[in-house]
């Protein structure tokens, strides 16, 4: 069966906190309850994480606060640096560059990598504040990233912004307008827009409804979905809550304590949990 | 010979005795070795261990270091401060590096081997062979739009300039133009965004594809860097909001006539009205005599 | 009373008795002391090697934890002065050169046989400017002591 | 009728400078001899001193006459002398263990081993104008001088029990395991360029020689903190104690007196005493919680400036502490922003500068502005009392149009 | 098409301390390409736990099923790596319960619409089709941009159905479809299976209804009670 090959690949992605010592991947995980080393007391953020990413699929991230999934959306975004692991990218934008191809990502200069995350990369954070300049106006945002991509006539990138913010619902007559001034959801739609205005082939979205009113949680999610079937773009989404794993993703990896304790199908995840974690995680949110 | 005979032939002790140029030898030396870094990357800001002057730091110690390094006695000098060789601080500085070098001085541009200048370029075309040392305030160009110069130089590093081409782009969404008077920031050898030092707009075209080698010092700032000759400088820009100089349609200068200069604007005393000479002196005087408005 | 010289000074194999002695005090001494004492060497064969030279010496601290960090130059004068075949080199504080003219040249001298032991006069005046010195030192030392404060000792006497 | 005259700058310039000279000689009093201000203003020359970041009493004594008595603009002179002179070498790396002591406090223990020195302190004097003062001669000043050692000398107290050097304070803290040290194997950052004829040590940033960049090194930021203005340290660290930081230093330890200065002797190859240089230090000690471990430690900040300035080497002390913040939340705690902005010579010379005239710079502002007023064109031609006219007329306009 | 060999499943819950609960007695059978089986047999037999390890919503404890893709290629959907599932979802298998799980706030033609876009028809004529399709199925036309969540048991399950059949899937999976439809709905519902039936789609059923069962299966397996130790089946 032909199978098209991932978009990204990741493997032993690990981040920790601290001095590290031989004992910290050996003391540390779900089987220990902790990711603090009690020899060291390096905190391991998250370690030894494999994920492939294939076009046009969402993949789910679940887990606690501290279970190191944050951590790993934010390694492939090169946010923070990865202490280990190898990212490939096979996204079809830019791997005719030889520098790229079968390249392990992880290991360029911090100017390669603001490259890769222009052309291929777009990102929506937990916190507006993380993702938007608050004092620049909406279309400002999102002329941003035009700009980074080398965009130069301010008419065209006007017309690009209140194209995108059209799509993510908020008026264009408050383009010109800085998102301090705007609501949590809204906000939220305008940092979609930002992330979606370079067409990117990977879209990162970390804990994207966390903090928002309910209804407004679900605007945001529909968003989201509808644009996902629009634009086809292959997505990771981050979240501590099942129900928006459910709504969102095919694929879902679970963590705790920096490791992946479980991956499946989603609807397998939650109607059939193998991990005592997932098991606890999906009964607790059921019932 | 006996200590005390030794002691009587010591030369006497002159205390305000300075070695040529004032800064020390070592010192020189490394303030040359980091220009030439500064001209082999063209706009890269070029950290130095900036030293003390007896000028105050903000009053063009940057620029003083820079020809007191490079300066021999067989140099030409003309320094400038607001395009006139008159200047208090121009005079000031110039008087200095006379005490400490004797080289010979000079108001006429062309004449001028090392000029060293405060917010303008003379309006003579420089040439292959001049140096233009400017004195620099702030040497960061991405200073208006991020504080911390641990961030800027990350940004440089990485050519991450969206923030700068944002802030030109918020100006025009609310102004409808870019409103940056002086300072206007360029890009220099398609690869780093320099600030060209508190110069007008006017001036920056004139960086574009010199003859003459431009040296930018900032003392306090401790950053030497450099456009050297035939060397693409841009003013950043928009396909549909181009930049443009200050606008002297219709103004003239009342001493030497010339329609072409940056202008100076005055307000006479006797008739309140305004009124506009060169800002460039030395130029202006030139072309006054050239017409013979001038006698002498 | 001067203090005794701290470790590194004592261990030099080279040192002398007298030029360390000299040393601590050469820091107190007045113009008109130094020029007394530069007298009772004046018939000494002595040759500036090189002119006095006013500079800096960057002044390298070490923080609580051992730290080095460079707190701040320091104004000395530097002289090399020779006695027959030996070489005296001195760094002293300050724009002083009969100073450090005086200490290269008695550094050079405790270190030439000839004229070693023809430093009685010197020893002398040497030996007066010390007593002067220490009596100095001693008041200050007094005042500060004066400056302690005293706690009642809530600790039995020791019984040993 | 302009701002800057096309010619007379020169003459003008030179009889500003007589202008300020006449402003010393115009009064009727004999002249200040340099040991006098060397000898009865100290503290004064020990601030000069600190922030020029040369040690020369006798320079600082004769910049503080010549600048007026204008403290910054005489350190400004010795660190402008600095420059004319060369390096001739670096001092061994001297500790504050061998420090002859003439105060010595601590705020964290009510006894300590050897004893809280007071020392040579104002602080328990009364802010009270000495109306004594005003009527001195060289008799009196002689008198004053005998009375008081007199009064505490020799005979009164037993200098011989009184040790010569005293262990450090926090050393006891360390002792009981309740410290963090700043680590000083940290020291990695290398010189990049090397004088002429003196070996430069390795490992410790040099700011006179070398710009500094960010993070910095801590000898990079002890240095300069050494070398800034105590007003500046003193309102930065002023605000972080306040409560726009976090450090709550106790002073663990302050001291003054005498640190001996050795060099290496170009021919023997031994220590070399050049002589003692005054300094104060003060290590503050802040609690802390320290993640990894989970527990609650002390942790230090350390000061240490020329002459006896407490203020700044407290403030230096906190700020030492409060730039180790690994996430700056205050300025206080940002490494670059202290450092930046600390310099007394800098910001003063920087502040100073807006004096000269700008009006190229403002020509062109002027260009812009115009550009985004409406209709100003109409008023280019019009005096200027007409044109203050219109403008208010404008602006009631715009009002009216918005209201 | 699709061969079950040994299937078993075992749930572990490990919050009751690893307690172990069967899910059905293993099970073994075969369909044809294009033939219908229904699994039949008293309630608590795991008749839905078989199907939902068919589409892998239950991870198999043992045994294999071997499914023939459309290329003629033969995989084993137990073992069959997440991301190549997902693709037999999307491309060939459909499966379809008595329950409608649909995202909310999406109208009743988009959710039919969905997994025809999915394959690539475009949205214009997916949306189309999809509205003829839940015509057939009475649904009205004023609930045709109504969000199902709103509607009537009745009427989410011919959502459902309509769903899993306008797609039409190599293998469809159907659970219950019909259990709160009328009479009237019931028999759309069987012409239209019977209509994907004709078409070649393969299908295995459970249907509670003797006629609907005989009218749509080509040969029935019968399910077994679990053993007494092996208690009864998880309330999943």
């Amino acid at each position: 069966m032909l199978i098209k090959n991932p978009i990204l690949t990741a493997t032993n992605l690990t981040k920790r906190y601290g001095p590290g010592c031989a004992k910290c991947l050996e003391q540390t995980g779900p089987d220990y309850g902790r990711n603090q080393c009690p020899v060291c007391g390096t905190v391991i953020a998250c370690a030894g994480v494999d994920l492939a990413i294939h076009p046009q699929e969402v993949l789910g991230v679940v887990g606690e606060s501290g279970s190191g999934k944050s951590t790993v959306i934010k390694m492939l975004h090169f946010d923070i640096d990865a202490d280990d692991g190898h990212v490939g990218l096979h996204t079809g934008k830019i791997e005719t560059d030889n520098r790229v191809r079968n390249q392990n990502v992880l290991k360029f200069s911090s100017f390669g990598k603001r490259q890769i995350r222009n052309a291929v990369m777009g990102i929506v954070y937990q916190n507006p504040h993380l993702g938007l300049r608050m004092n620049i106006s909406a279309g400002g945002n999102i002329a941003e990233r035009l700009l980074m991509a080398g965009w130069r006539n301010v008419g065209d990138m006007r017309k690009r912004s209140a194209m995108l913010l059209d799509k993510t619902e908020v008026p264009i007559s408050r383009m010109d307008e800085a998102p301090r001034n705007f609501s949590g959801g809204m906000q939220q739609r305008v940092q979609i827009a930002k992330a979606l205005s370079n067409e990117p082939v990977l879209l990162l979205l970390d804990e994207v409804t966390t903090g928002l009113d309910v209804s407004v949680q679900a605007r945001v999610l529909d968003l989201i979905r509808k644009l996902q079937q629009e634009m086809d773009v292959a997505t990771l989404v981050v979240s501590h809550d099942l129900g928006v794993i459910r709504m969102l993703t095919t694929r879902t990896m679970v963590m705790k304590n920096g490791r992946v304790v479980e991956a499946g199908l989603t609807d397998q995840i939650l109607e059939d949990p193998q991990h005592p974690y997932t098991q606890l995680l999906v009964s607790s949110a059921l019932h | 010979m006996s200590l005390a005979e030794s002691i009587e032939q010591l030369p006497e002790q002159k205390h305000a005795s300075y070695s040529f140029a004032f800064i020390d030898e070592g010192a020189k030396r490394e303030i040359r070795r980091q220009t030439l870094k500064a001209v082999a990357i063209p706009g890269y800001q070029v950290p130095f261990g900036s030293r003390d002057m007896p000028v105050a730091r903000g009053w063009g110690t940057g620029g003083l270091q820079l020809t007191l390094s490079l300066i021999g006695p067989d140099d030409m000098l003309k320094v400038i401060d607001q395009g006139s060789d008159d200047s208090v601080n121009a005079v000031n500085i110039r008087k200095f590096i006379e005490r400490v070098t004797s080289v010979n001085t000079t108001t006429d541009t062309e004449k001028a081997s090392v000029i060293q200048t405060r917010h303008r370029i003379p309006e003579e075309h420089l040439k292959d062979g001049q140096i233009l040392i400017f004195q620099v305030p702030i040497p960061e160009p991405l200073r208006d739009v991020e504080p911390s110069e641990r961030e800027t130089r990350r940004m440089h590093a990485e050519a991450d300039y969206s923030r700068m081409w944002l802030f030109l782009y918020e100006d025009i969404v609310k102004y409808n133009q870019i409103t940056i008077g002086s300072r206007y920031p360029v890009m220099v050898g398609g690869r780093y965004i320099m600030d060209p030092s508190p110069i007008p707009r006017w001036d920056i075209p004139r960086l574009h594809m010199g003859d003459a080698l431009f040296l930018f010092g900032a003392g306090r700032e401790k950053r030497i860097y450099a456009i050297p000759p035939h060397t693409t400088v841009e003013p950043l820009e928009f396909d549909d909001h181009r930049f443009n100089v200050e606008d002297f349609t219709d103004k003239v200068c009342m001493r030497c006539g010339s329609e072409n200069t940056y202008l100076d604007e005055l307000v006479d005393d006797a008739t309140g009205k305004r009124i506009y000479t060169c800002s460039d002196t030395a130029y202006c005087e030139k072309a006054a005599r050239q017409k013979g408005l001038l006698n002498g | 009373m001067i203090e005794p010289l701290s470790e590194p000074a004592l261990e030099s194999a080279a040192a002398d008795a007298t030029e360390n002695r000299f040393r601590e005090i050469l820091p107190h001494l007045s113009s008109g002391q130094v020029q007394s004492l530069l007298d009772s060497l004046s018939k000494l064969p002595a040759e500036i090697v090189s002119n006095p030279q006013t500079g800096l010496i960057m002044l390298t601290a070490k923080d609580g934890g051992g730290e080095q960090f460079y707190l701040g130059e320091v104004l000395v004068t530097t002289a090399e002065v020779k006695v027959n075949k030996s070489q005296g080199h001195a760094t002293v504080m300050g724009d002083d050169r009969h100073k450090a003219i005086l200490a290269a040249t008695l550094s050079a001298a405790c270190r030439d046989n000839a004229t070693k032991d023809t430093l009685s006069l010197f020893k002398q005046t040497l030996g007066e400017y010390a007593t002067e010195v220490a009596h100095m030192h001693q008041q200050e030392r007094a005042i500060t002591a004066s400056t302690r404060v005293k706690f009642e000792s809530m600790a039995e006497e020791d019984p040993c | 009728m302009a701002y800057v005259a096309v010619k007379g700058g020169r003459e003008a310039i030179e009889n500003a400078a007589k202008a300020f000279r006449f402003e010393q000689v115009k009064g009727d009093s004999s002249p200040i001899d340099i040991d006098q201000i060397k000898e009865q203003l100290p503290l004064a020359i020990d601030r000069i001193m600190g922030e020029g970041a040369l040690y020369a009493p006798d320079l600082a004594a004769l910049a503080f006459k010549q600048t007026s008595g204008d403290q910054l603009e005489a350190s400004f002179m010795l660190r402008a002398f600095c420059t004319t002179q060369p390096r001739l070498g670096y001092s061994l790396p001297q500790s504050t263990t061998e420090m002859r002591v003439i105060r010595r406090i601590s705020a964290a223990f009510k006894e300590i081993p050897g004893g809280q020195i007071l020392g040579p302190t104002s602080d328990y004097l009364l802010r009270l104008l000495d109306f004594d003062l005003a009527e001195e001669s060289s008799e009196s000043h002689k008198q004053k001088r005998a009375n008081l050692i007199a009064s505490i000398g020799p005979t009164t107290y037993n200098v011989t029990s009184f040790p010569n050097t005293f262990p450090k304070v926090v050393e006891l803290l360390e002792q009981e395991g309740l410290l963090i040290r700043n680590d000083a194997s940290e020291q990695t950052h290398k010189q990049r360029f090397s004088m002429v004829g003196t070996q430069v040590p390795d490992g410790i940033f040099d700011v006179t020689r070398e710009a500094i960049s960010f993070p910095a090194p801590r000898s990079a930021s002890l240095q300069s903190m050494a070398r800034a203005e105590t007003g500046g340290l003193l309102a930065l660290a002023y605000s972080n104690m306040r409560g726009f930081g976090t450090v709550h230093p106790t002073v663990g330890e302050l001291r003054v007196g005498f640190l001996p200065v050795y060099v290496t002797n170009p021919y023997t190859q031994t220590p070399e005493l050049v002589g003692e240089i005054k300094v104060t230090e003060a290590e503050i000690s802040s609690e802390h919680r320290d993640n990894r471990h989970g527990s609650a430690k002390f942790t230090l900040g350390y000061g240490l400036c020329f002459g006896h300035n407490e203020t700044k080497a407290i403030s230096m002390a906190v700020l030492d502490r409060s730039i180790q913040a690994e996430e700056p939340k205050v300025p206080s705690e940002d490494q670059e922003f202290v450092l930046m902005h600390t310099d007394g010579i800098e910001s003063v010379g920087f502040c100073n500068h807006f004096k000269l005239p700008h009006y190229v710079t403002f020509q062109s502002s002027l260009d812009r502005l115009r550009q985004t007023q409406p209709s100003t064109d109409a008023l280019k031609d019009k005096t200027l009392s007409e044109k203050f006219t219109v403008q208010t007329s404008h602006v009631s306009e715009t009002k009216e149009t918005l209201s | 098409m699709l061969r079950v060999n040994n299937l078993s499943k075992t749930f572990t819950i490990h919050n009751l301390g690893a307690k172990e609960i069967s899910g059905f007695r293993p099970v073994s059978f075969e369909v044809a390409t294009g033939k219908t089986l229904a699994l039949s047999g008293p309630s608590g037999t795991g008749k839905s736990s078989i199907i939902k390890c068919l589409y892998r919503t239950y991870l198999a404890t043992s045994g294999s099923i071997e499914y023939t893709m459309a290329n003629g290629e033969t995989v084993n959907l137990v073992k069959l790596p997440d991301t190549e599932m997902v693709r037999l979802r999307q491309r060939e298998i459909g499966y379809v319960t008595q329950f409608l799980r649909v995202l909310p706030r999406v109208s009743a033609t988009e959710i039919v619409a969905g997994p025809l876009i999915g394959t690539g028809v475009s949205y214009d004529d997916a949306i189309q089709r999809a509205t003829v399709l839940l015509r057939r199925l009475r649904i009205p036309d004023e609930l045709l941009d109504a969000y199902p969540v709103t509607f009537s048991g009745g009427e989410q399950q011919r959502i459902n159905i309509a769903r899993a059949i306008i797609w039409k899937p190599r293998l469809l999976l159907l659970d219950e479809p019909t259990a709160s439809l009328d009479k009237g709905s019931i028999e759309i519902v069987i012409e239209l299976l019977n209509e994907l039936r004709q078409q070649g789609t393969t299908m295995v059923m459970i249907f509670h209804d003797p006629d609907v069962m005989h009218a749509l299966s080509d040969s029935i397996y019968l399910t077994q009670t679990i053993q007494e130790e092996e208690c009864c089946e998880c309330n999943r």
